[in-house]
């Protein structure tokens, strides 16, 4: 079965942030994302049922480069004042033509 | 009644009761809580009942009286984030994004405490006006756009322009439900009314004190925060809802207002948001400590209204009006 | 009153007001919305108490009045998809497998339309026959059936087979809390009624309007692709359900049904279901675009017939009966 | 009314035919169930309506009445774990184990066989002592913790500790909306109870209905285990509840209580517990099979006690009180 | 820890295909499945609390001859008129044995 | 970007575990975790919406050496009587040196 190597990224982070983190990865152009309920422990404490809301957890299929504009803006806008956390890993999309955003130029 | 006896029996209301059954879960530590979509499902009922209530009882208020009201009302919604931010920052010396922070949540208004108030007002027999809820929509929002006007103008913008927040907190759900609720209940009439009140009415102290268990919990949960936010900001959370609460039933009285009215406008103006306040606050001062605001909001003002301050602002209003 | 008034009554009811709200929530831009359980609770509620109450009525009703009234029910349950195919596929072009998904909706039925249209009958003083429910559940699933026939017989069958087909329609919430409803309600008698009827019968307006608030948010959420889905869409959404609606009160009338019966049944014959058709048949015609029998169902033809529908077949009854 | 005649109009009572309703939509194979959280907010209701009218009806009781059936209670909470497990350890070859973990939730009580019980005693005109809800809270955890503790004599201890064991019993939901609504209700007084009662009271028998449905939906989920549990156990499921709760309405009766006293107690002594037993049987005792127990309590006990056991226990009661 | 290495596939779509695709996939032969809720957006458009219902999220351990087979599947029977997205992730599994089928033959 | 390689464990089993698993965890010395929520079947049979609840799926980012304490923890304490699965994946942290723990010694 032909498939693509991309990269997926997760983000787990406070639930207000969901709807300005969506909006960005959509502004810097990925092609979809998922997002599920969670929550948490991490160095910010606790995260969990309290009235601003639980975690979320965010998934987008994206190519290496997107990968890491979507890792400095979260690095520079998010980091500094939230709860959130944020990795990558490496798989195997299958129709994966369909993240891999048009050439450019 | 005596001031005394009035606590007293405040103190054994299902309300009181109920709150003080939630602190104690988790004090004997155990992991109760309600299901997230049940506590959603009551606070959308209470608002939307506050709303549907409001508005059928507006058809029968006297229009001449509101006048006065919603000015004093809007004027409490200037002054209470200004009070709360110089005291915080030049008393308490908290930073300008942290006093902006907690200034927006006491510039605003809980609505929990409001439905307490007029609950507590209606069985010692001060029935409130029947446009208070309308007042209630008036002094959610100009609170918080003040305070963190304030916060920005001090220490930049976050995230989120000011036409965003401005469109967030206004279409937020309490908003939605309050004057949805109170313009359906307008037009719906009498037979709308009768229609929909078995539902939204004689529920509603029942399901109250279901939510309000659930406030205790919460409560709870953020009284170990207490240590962490410090001696000051514990004075704050009282002495604050004192200051506010005898300015609410001064002008309320001045405009007007019945001994009732007085005390539930005096409650508005003492209590601190929760819910419209903290995810507006989040997004727009990032570096402002949620947990300062949340814990002063939720564990200390909020019990404090509803125990204490509440009797307090109705004595405080029949000495006003000299009955 | 003439349809005028009746139709300014109408849309001063809560139902009317509610779907309204929910509406304007969307058009303002709010994330408003129901917790996802608390709108599956609320369905769950007014299905059973829909069904409970249908039982108990029926235990009162003469059998000799329901026998027409079923087979012109069954009879609408065998026409409507196929006027609603013709149409889409001759009239409008669609493909056979749109039209046949789309006709899957129409020939079926939309439960809160009945209920709208019973509660709309009865405050006219129009009260419909007790075994009213009953009818709406023959009428759920012969329409979802035959649509999907035609277009399996064209396109071919997706996923599903027939059989599954059946027995998923046949099991579905709507059948298991109305047809159980309905037995659990004959059986328990005037003393089981009365026990639960504090819970299933007073709340239910009011859990009604809660829930059509939610409708109104749901079918604003779609109001964007009313662009996507084209002008002869649109008029389908409003013509298709006046022809099935008048097709209603003329078999009602001529099977013997008062003015409120004949009312209901054409609301029945005219609205169209989202709630059984969608999953049946986006498993069984997989090429169908979902976007079309959603928008149309939810975001025209129930609006119309809770708002304008109703009012009309009512009329229409009143001159068949030549009241 | 003969037993003939009692038993079946209690299967025509909305609870039986509710259980019934749900087995049948498993039956068909439906995949209709309630959502997660309206099944929790449905519990939390029972529970807690059930603790505030206990409650309320405690202040009228007469604490002379109470002292004889508190210490029967307890002694039922000692002595059906020990019944059970000799049953199942040494007649039925079970595990030791086994034995322990399923003796725990025999042990242990049904709060929704406590109020189908009261239900059915008030539907007779047998109306049970006020106190009832007291004893309740009672017999929940004395037989968990006698169960498991020997299971642990026997087996060694799992992942708990039995003060955490101890401590999560007893900060169970449960309990604290129990006990908790217990005291609540005693200390609201009159007007507390008026204000919350349309809520908590009036649709008591209507929300059990539907929560009822879901347990004969769970409970069909287990039927295919019927098979694999084994003839024993289904022998035990009936058997054991029969003679612990003829044992309940002889002690009952002997310690003072009406007939309607001694039927709830004895549908409590008979009920096993599917709530707080489980979780804590599966971390004390992690290689007993959960099948077992969940399935006995409720596939087989529980559906045993609400149609067939307490009208039996009422008749034994009758018999025993020589009415 | 002796660890397995095996391939975690995971399927995000929309929630009406959750019950034919897990009885697909115990067709072909997984030895278990996790299912949880989920919302997105992709090139389907929004999917979010409409009334057919969300996407749900399928997650199954397999070996890669399964994983060839599943990808076959859904390319074959879902990807032409459904909003599914799939993809799979190496990944080290304790107990791992568990997961491969008993070889055939 | 800088990221730095870790290790994601994914832990899926019984609600019952919850608790217990998360208090382990951090006994263990993880820095943080996400719990969600999820149905599932496996070798134990269907787990999905029975009154003892579902399953929970909770996931931590920890070093390789954690990694290995917390799987020997799970095959010792858990997998022997509990419907319990655990996996791996290597994944790249953004700010990934806080969940490292300080170098001891
Ligand atoms: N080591 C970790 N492993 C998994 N999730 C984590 C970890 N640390 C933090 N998180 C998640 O990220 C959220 C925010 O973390 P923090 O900013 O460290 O408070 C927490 O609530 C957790 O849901
Ligand atoms: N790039 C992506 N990253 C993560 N999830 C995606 C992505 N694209 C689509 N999805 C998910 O897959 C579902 C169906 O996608 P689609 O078929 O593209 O509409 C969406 O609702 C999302 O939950
Ligand atoms: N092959 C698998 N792939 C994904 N999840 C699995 C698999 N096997 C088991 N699970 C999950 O792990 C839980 C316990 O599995 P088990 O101990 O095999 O019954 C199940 O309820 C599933 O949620
Ligand atoms: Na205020
Ligand atoms: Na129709
Ligand atoms: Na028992």
């Amino acid at each position: 079965m032909h498939t693509v190597p991309l990269t997926l990224i997760t983000i787990v982070g406070e639930a207000v942030l969901a709807e300005p983190l969506i909006r960005a990865l959509h502004a810097l152009g990925v092609s979809g994302h998922t997002l599920s309920e969670a929550r948490g422990q991490g160095s910010r404490g606790r995260r969990t049922g309290e009235i601003p809301g639980d975690n979320v957890r965010i998934e987008t299929i994206v190519d290496a480069a997107l990968a890491d504009r979507i890792f400095a803006l979260l690095a520079e806008t998010y980091f500094p004042n939230y709860a959130v956390v944020a990795w990558s890993t490496a798989i195997q999309v299958v129709r994966g033509e369909k993240y891999v955003p048009p050439p450019r130029g | 009644m005596s001031l005394g006896e009035i606590l007293a029996a405040n103190l054994l209301s299902p309300i009181v009761l109920a709150f003080a059954l939630g602190v104690v879960t988790r004090l004997v530590r155990s992991e109760f809580q309600l299901p997230k979509d049940l506590y959603s499902a009551l606070s959308i009922y209470l608002l939307f009942a506050l709303g549907l209530k409001g508005g059928h009882e507006l058809t029968h208020a006297s229009f001449d009286a509101i006048a006065g009201p919603v000015l004093v009302t809007l004027l409490l919604g200037c002054v209470t984030p200004l009070t709360s931010f110089a005291v915080l920052r030049y008393a308490g010396n908290f930073s300008d994004a942290d006093a902006a922070a907690i200034a927006a949540h006491y510039g605003s208004v809980s609505a929990v405490t409001f439905i307490a108030a007029q609950t507590f007002a209606t069985s010692v027999g001060a029935v409130p006006e029947g446009f208070m809820p309308t007042l209630l929509t008036l002094l959610e929002s100009p609170g918080i756009h003040i305070a963190l006007a304030i916060g920005v103008l001090k220490v930049g913008a976050g995230q989120r322009s000011s036409g965003e927040l401005l469109h967030e907190v206004l279409t937020g759900r309490t908003m939605i439900l309050l004057v949805g609720g109170l313009l359906v209940g307008v037009l719906m009439g009498e037979r709308g009314w009768s229609a929909v009140s078995p539902f939204f009415d004689s529920g509603f102290k029942g399901a109250l004190t279901l939510f309000i268990l659930e406030m205790g919990i919460v409560a709870a949960d953020r009284l170990h925060e207490l240590r962490r936010v410090g001696l000051f900001l514990l004075g704050f959370g009282v002495g604050m809802p004192l200051v506010h609460g005898v300015l609410g039933a001064v002008l309320g009285t001045f405009a007007g207002l019945s001994v009732g009215g007085a005390t539930v406008l005096a409650a508005m103006a003492a209590s601190a948001s929760y819910i419209a306040a903290p995810p507006a606050t989040r997004m727009t001062l990032p570096t402002a400590n949620p947990t300062y605001s949340l814990t002063a909001s939720l564990a200390i003002t909020f019990p404090f209204n509803v125990v204490l301050g509440i009797p307090i602002y109705y004595q405080v209003a029949l000495l006003l009006q000299g009955k």
